[in-house]
């Protein structure tokens, strides 16, 4: 438990350092925030072990954090600096660490699914237990490529967890009035075990999650969890100076009674929490330390990574 | 005064009003991220300007339908990257219908991109300025670079008979321009000369117009910089760029899509097999390169003025081969 | 039940005659025989109006002529002459007649189920109680674009039905080994009636579409049916030469046995039936004659008809 | 002597048999409707041949993740269409995830099309040449015009570690060539001269390769026809073509796809920027058409060996412009 809070603490205050740093301009871009999500990243990736793999979302950074990726390197990334994860090459929507697993975060919706379904066959194939699982939202299950996925996965029992965020939004598009039927039974129609779970509840999550990603060890088989969850602020950071009106205050409110931090954190000593919270906060000052002191990249290295190998390079006098 | 945003909103509220088989399809169309449809489901009501689920290939391909029996869809797509998705709902459904049909089939569909090209920060999946792929597929394509040209060309694209996609530059969307009052049109296929010069033709495209207009005055003393606006990608307005040409004899073009068979690809080449240049024409372009997220790497593998300063100044000092 | 049966029978005899013209080389290129699964187009189409709009497959002539479209058009179309349907410019695998709403046969798996949706809206929203069906194969249930379609028909309430025409194969993969779950199962997730029938008894297939007609065109939204059938030939008339081993001529045999003509001709009096055949053949015979007396397009007109209108056309000196 | 559709099938056992972590997925990959990977899985098992659903955006984003975790993939698509409904999940996710990542995915898959082009009679949604698209967006082409190269450019595609679309042509499938029985590959990247000539380039793509190499004989006492074959699209190889036209000065380029923003565009716009031309260069593509059914109304919009002739006789009849 107090491994679960802690994690989910680094992601809170990692996401809220993040949104300083957006609106200092020192972050460039949008970024997606993981706030009010964290139990489900983290009840997720506390049953996976650091070979198995992930794919993640636009919303990305709970995930990684929970995967165990290197926040200094996060915030790297974020400032867009050398030390990178993805030597600032990706930003915030593209972030990944392969060596432990993570593949990728994605720009597009869903998009990631099937790469976690080629890495879940190959584990398989190389005759180990590793599993992938991937993450996508309420609004992905209405994607082609993620509907295709439920069929090869199933089809093919490959060991692959499903973890659907419904956190009731598609930017403005509430999940009722984006998606007919239920989530769990459109799953279960592939004939794979699908369940819903509290998303807010790190504890639930991870022991759905932890029977899914058992099942999946164990051969037989996907399967898919709904967990349950809201996103307290807006869509992404640019959203705050939108003023759009497709959820009210109440709701809001009402979800922010469920936070999964005072749920988790209510069930530590008040002092224990205390502490993880401060030691949490050093970290992230010292990640944040690190990233700015790591370099810029050079732009003479702008072109740089795009391919393996490419000979020959470019036209005739470039 | 109308800012270029407010001109793409102007356009669709005209047409929708102008015409009950108009509607509007798209993702999260009613609160309207991006303003071009803001308030319009309040005013039309919502069964036309319809938001759906993040399904790209069927709503597209559900515009195509409405279409067939005597809709006009305008689509909002979020972002460039969404038209790779549809991508063969456009090229090889809806633009192919009419063909495979016999004529049968007519498919108004407008494709609007409200935010093509890099804004820096956005990175590999948001930056794309995925234009040339359509004109490749001989879709009709069109790139406003102003205000006034926004709007004419988006109401041209929506009374179109045909597939149209409309995509406008992130770099643009917040220049004015002057925008008449009463409804009108700029006919697809129409080019635009911005500023008359005799030294250089510059084709610039999108928000590039604005830079290569900056860029002719600040060297108007020392060379005349002709500043010619496609509008339409596909069909270009090649009679426009011929007479250009006949004065100017040079040809750079500057085009903020991968350079590889882009859409410069294409002006260069029929320039090079057509039309009497005097020397060598240029390109710049954006690098063949995935678009990195830091900033200055982003920059790097953008075109830039200093690129186009460069081009023009080779350009005229070259004369034809021998 | 005549009508029906000669609906069969017009479908059966089209289809063994093109393929003698595709051997004979009068029809260039390949065709898809819907020779076994007449009973499906028949049924489904005989509970439609001729103002409802349909979208077909890339083995579209058995929904064409069930439809209600001039076989010697369709004739005149596969020989490629100006009097096809299409102008000579569709052939078979894109052969449309959009005066009785057919909207088009696809060369893409499923590509048209969205295209059924949007006229279904469009018929709705016009006040109409029109309504579209789309016709789809079991190897078209696996399309990303088919799966999102379900979900916006059963989302908006749409006046569309949903054929699943399950051959069993989509060329040489079974529809064992594509397809995860059970067809129905996936389709009734979304929310909507879903149903399998027997795709070889016209008078069954009659019944079940007729429940989801009815069902679409009271307002209440959409429907599936899955109709197991069964295509007697190859995937295409290039199969023949390929010798491939995917089903066994035991199983052929089986299928064979509940030939669709047969059973809905022993409903029949034999004298009635061999009248009809009769019929239908001096209709092909004239059909054929008609298309065959037809010309062939001109070259200078290749490039008609790909834009309502385009100007400029083209090159500066083209 | 093998035919093409051999050597490719030779290739791709080769290669699984070289390398463990090679394996193929596609439609019908077991029965082998094309013949390429005809009696692969009872070599190899069917762990290694998968024979997937009709899910294109599924499969192939399956494969990069395979790749991702090891593996390489070959995905063999059925018809060309298919590469538009896979289209984000090859230039928006597999080509962009090493930039993306900086560097630290790697995503070996090669996307086999045995059959692009037309080839009468298959109409709108069959008879595409899609190679332009990858071009600009910067993935690997490939394509390849004889047995000899097919054999070596699709190995050397299969053990790229980038993705690399190969496209096989439908009208060379069969054509016969000396194929070594020895594995040896062909390095991406580098064209071949056919024929050498001193009057004119013909850059000839695919099929046409062997039809301007008829042309090149039949004008033999007149004109000396140099045919170059760049085999890998993208990245091309400009130093061979530099050369060449250093030599001939004149450039014809005959490309089967789209004019407009076509491979052929990119050639001829490099050349007039780049290269010593002394002739405006030209182009004989495919009109920028749908392919209609009719097997005359095909041919009209398919690019000929007549209107090759008249190029290279009016490239020879033209100066540089002054
Ligand atoms: C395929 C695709 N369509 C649309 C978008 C634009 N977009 C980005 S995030 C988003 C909403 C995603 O909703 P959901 O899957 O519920 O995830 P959440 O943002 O709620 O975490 C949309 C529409 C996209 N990136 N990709
Ligand atoms: C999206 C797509 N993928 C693959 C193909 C190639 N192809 C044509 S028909 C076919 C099988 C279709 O099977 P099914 O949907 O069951 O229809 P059937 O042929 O059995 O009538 C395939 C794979 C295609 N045309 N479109
Ligand atoms: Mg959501
Ligand atoms: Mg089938």
């Amino acid at each position: 438990m107090k491994e679960l809070y802690r994690t989910m603490r680094v992601i809170r205050r990692f996401e809220e350092r993040t949104v300083d740093l957006v609106n200092a301009n020192e972050i460039a871009g949008v970024t997606h925030e993981y706030v009010g999500q964290e139990a489900v990243a983290t009840g997720v990736c506390s049953v996976l072990r650091r070979d198995d793999a992930i794919t993640s979302t636009h919303r990305g950074h709970g995930h990684l954090i929970a995967k165990g990726a290197d926040v200094s390197r996060m915030f790297a990334e974020l400032l867009g600096r050398v030390d990178g994860l993805n030597r600032a090459r990706g930003g915030s929507m593209h972030i990944a660490d392969l060596s432990i697993g993570v593949l990728g975060a994605n720009g597009i919706v869903a998009a990631g699914a099937p790469h976690a379904a080629g890495a879940a066959w190959a584990f398989r194939e190389a005759g180990t237990d590793r599993i992938a699982v991937t993450f996508f939202g309420d609004g992905g299950i209405n994607q082609g490529v993620l509907l295709e996925t439920f069929n090869l996965a199933a089809l093919w029992r490959l060991p692959l967890v499903f973890i659907c965020e419904n956190n009731g939004y598609a930017v403005t598009l509430s999940a009722e009035h984006s998606t007919a039927g239920s989530m769990v039974d459109r799953a279960a129609s592939y004939g794979m075990p699908a369940e819903a779970v509290d998303g807010m509840d790190v504890e639930a999550v991870a022991v759905s999650a932890g029977r899914a990603v058992a099942r999946a060890r164990a051969g037989e088989g996907p399967s898919f969890v709904e967990c349950r969850t809201y996103r307290f602020f807006g869509h992404h950071t640019a959203e705050r100076t939108m003023k759009l009106g497709y959820r009210t205050d109440e709701e809001i409110a009402h979800w922010r009674e469920r936070d999964p931090l005072e749920l988790a954190g209510a069930r530590l000593e008040p002092a224990e929490r205390a502490a993880i919270d401060q030691e949490v906060e050093a970290l992230l000052d010292e990640s944040l330390a690190f990233a700015r002191a790591s370099e810029r990249p050079l732009a003479e290295d702008a072109l740089a990574f795009n391919y393996a190998a490419l000979e020959p390079r470019r036209g005739v006098a470039r | 005064m109308l800012r270029y945003q407010a001109a793409l909103a102007k356009a669709l509220r005209d047409e929708l009003a102008n015409d009950e088989a108009v509607f509007v399809i798209g993702e999260d169309v009613r609160e309207s991220l991006r303003g071009v449809s803001r308030g319009l489901a309040a005013e039309f009501g919502e069964e036309r300007v319809l938001d759906t689920p993040i399904s790209e290939q069927a709503f597209t391909g559900f515009a195509t339908g409405a279409a067939l029996v005597g809709r006009r869809a305008v689509i909002e797509f979020q972002i460039p990257a969404l038209l790779f998705i549809a991508f063969e709902q456009i090229v090889d459904q809806a633009h192919k219908l009419r063909l495979m049909t016999g004529g049968q089939a007519s498919v108004p569909v407008t494709y609007l991109v409200p935010g093509s090209g890099a804004r820096l920060g956005l990175a590999g999946q948001h930056s794309d300025n995925p234009y040339s792929y359509f004109v490749h597929a001989g879709v009709k394509t069109v790139l406003p670079a102003t205000a006034h040209d926004a709007y004419g060309l988006f109401a041209a694209a929506i009374r179109d008979d045909d597939p149209v996609v409309v995509f406008a530059p992130a770099a643009v969307l917040g220049v004015r321009d002057e925008v008449p009052d009463d409804p009108y049109v700029v006919p697809l296929g129409s080019g635009r000369i911005h500023r008359e010069g005799t030294d250089v033709t510059v084709v610039a495209v999108g928000h590039l117009v604005h830079d290569a207009l900056a860029l002719a005055e600040e060297v108007a003393g020392e060379i005349s910089v002709e500043v010619f606006d496609p509008r339409t990608l596909y069909p270009f307005d090649w009679e426009l760029l011929a007479e250009s040409i006949s004065r100017t004899g040079r040809l750079v073009v500057y085009d903020d899509a991968n350079r590889s068979c882009g859409f410069a690809a294409e002006i260069v080449a029929t320039a090079a097999e057509e039309l009497p240049l005097v020397a060598p024409p240029r390109r710049v372009t954006r690098a063949d390169a995935v678009v990195p997220f830091a900033v200055d790497l982003e920059r790097a593998v953008l075109p830039s003025r200093a690129q186009l300063a460069t081009a023009v100044r080779q350009t005229l000092r070259e004369e034809a081969r021998p």
